[in-house]
């Protein structure tokens, strides 16, 4: 099945551009018309993937953050990229609570969150290399209608 | 970041505002630890009413200035969550740490 | 001098992106606390471009479109690319009221208003192979404040 | 795009609303002409007050209803031009074939 739209925004690692990744994919689902529910769980997924790339893949210095998102019918697919750390344990790092910086305050719940308000998360990363997240929202289930 | 409002002598109040994520919970998190050491701040009460939006970085930054007001026998105070923020709130365990109240008045009596 | 903050954003040649393309360069723009009359303009011009793309570069099939965005203290610079179709005569295209299109109810009035509303308009095209349209608006001139 | 509002027995009022670009003109543009075909419709009178932004692919949209209209003597009017869409009428020169009203009383008397 082919992509109804696609797009894809590369951008600098700073703080600023946590809310205006947010928006742009915001801007972006808006074309399928999801509930606002639906909305608040992708922009907090996708600030969670690219606070990461942030503070754990680039640490605060200035890399290159790709996000790319293709809009089907039902579902919205976005991926949150960046050239930096890499992860050593995935299978540690996507546990609630678990974080590599506790002194800067992470709550090591970014992963859990984004597990938990989309539909599906893969990540695939290599040390050294960098990161790739991908999430999937199945858009107009009833029950989330529901809810809204 | 909003307002900060001392409601009591040892009791800070903070209007949170807009979309509280990593770049924001940064700059609130430095401006509430300079009031907890000038102020001798004992409890503080958050007012989400205003927020629209708060990811993990906000827990994070929440669970921190609970961390430090813990040693002093101090507690967190919240009121007025909004929906994508109570779903986070909820999520990630806060409110096993932080206390929920219906309003200020109540927080003020409780806390 | 480096750019504050930089962004490159490509998305398909459909309409529905139009308004798609302002919210982002309208929301990437907004970091430099420009006024809602430097907003306005910055949307209008880069409205008019991706428009452009789409009917003249594409001819309303489908290719990509790709806006760059570089950010400085007193100025924001945006190119929009396709590779298109091309302009043959770029002094003509740049003229009031000219359009190749009139059976398309298009006013020829886009490279007007793009150089109107920016500061700066330069317009490269190879016949064949596309376009790169690049605008530059001052931002914070007192002039405008007043204005706003 | 709004709402369609017939005012008098040739004249049709319509309520333009959010952002007019090359998108949503094309829908415009075929809805209004069915109008037209349908009532006889001589005037067109355009209300911008819910109209947060026009490129000039709306100017496009007004010239070719001006243009159709024409044919039979009619003419289009518009009332409450927001900043944004008064800058591209003034711009596109669209001020010289459609009149601008105060409000819809003057426009249906005038036009
Ligand atoms: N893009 C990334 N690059 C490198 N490491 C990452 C990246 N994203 C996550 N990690 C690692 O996974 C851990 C868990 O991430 P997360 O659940 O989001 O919690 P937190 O961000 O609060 O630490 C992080 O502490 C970090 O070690
Ligand atoms: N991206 C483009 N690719 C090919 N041709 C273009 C492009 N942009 C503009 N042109 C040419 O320049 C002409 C003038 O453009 P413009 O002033 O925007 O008016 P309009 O879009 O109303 O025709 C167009 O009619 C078209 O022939």
């Amino acid at each position: 099945m082919t992509a109804l739209n696609e797009m894809q925004l590369d951008f600098l690692s700073k703080s600023q551009n946590e809310s205006f990744a947010r928006v742009v994919v915001a801007a972006f689902a808006s074309q399928l018309d999801p509930t606002l529910d639906e909305l608040a769980d992708i922009k907090t997924a996708v600030s969670e993937a690219v606070t990461n790339c942030i503070i754990h893949g680039y640490e605060n210095t200035v890399g290159v953050i790709r996000i790319k998102s293709k809009l089907y019918t039902d579902k919205i697919i976005i991926s949150v990229q960046d050239w930096g750390k890499g992860i050593e344990d995935i299978q540690k790092a996507r546990q609630p609570l678990w974080t590599s910086k506790p002194e800067l305050e992470r709550s090591g719940m970014g992963f859990t969150i984004m597990e938990d308000f989309m539909d599906k998360l893969e990540i695939e990363s290599t040390p050294g290399e960098g990161t790739i997240i991908t999430m999937v929202k199945n858009l107009g289930d009833s029950s989330e209608r529901n809810n809204s | 970041m909003g307002g900060v409002i001392k409601v009591k002598d040892d009791m800070l109040k903070i209007n949170l505002r807009g979309e509280i994520d990593h770049h924001i919970a940064s700059i609130i998190k430095d401006e509430i630890d300079r009031y907890i050491e000038k102020h001798k701040i004992k409890n503080i009460l958050f007012d989400f009413k205003d927020v629209s939006f708060m990811d993990s970085s906000g827990v994070g930054m929440i669970i921190g200035r609970y961390k430090k007001l813990q040693k002093a026998g101090g507690k967190i105070g919240v009121i007025y969550l909004t929906p994508q923020v109570k779903k986070i709130f909820e999520i990630s365990g806060l409110l096993n740490i932080v206390n929920c109240f219906s309003d200020e008045r109540e927080a003020i009596e409780k806390l």
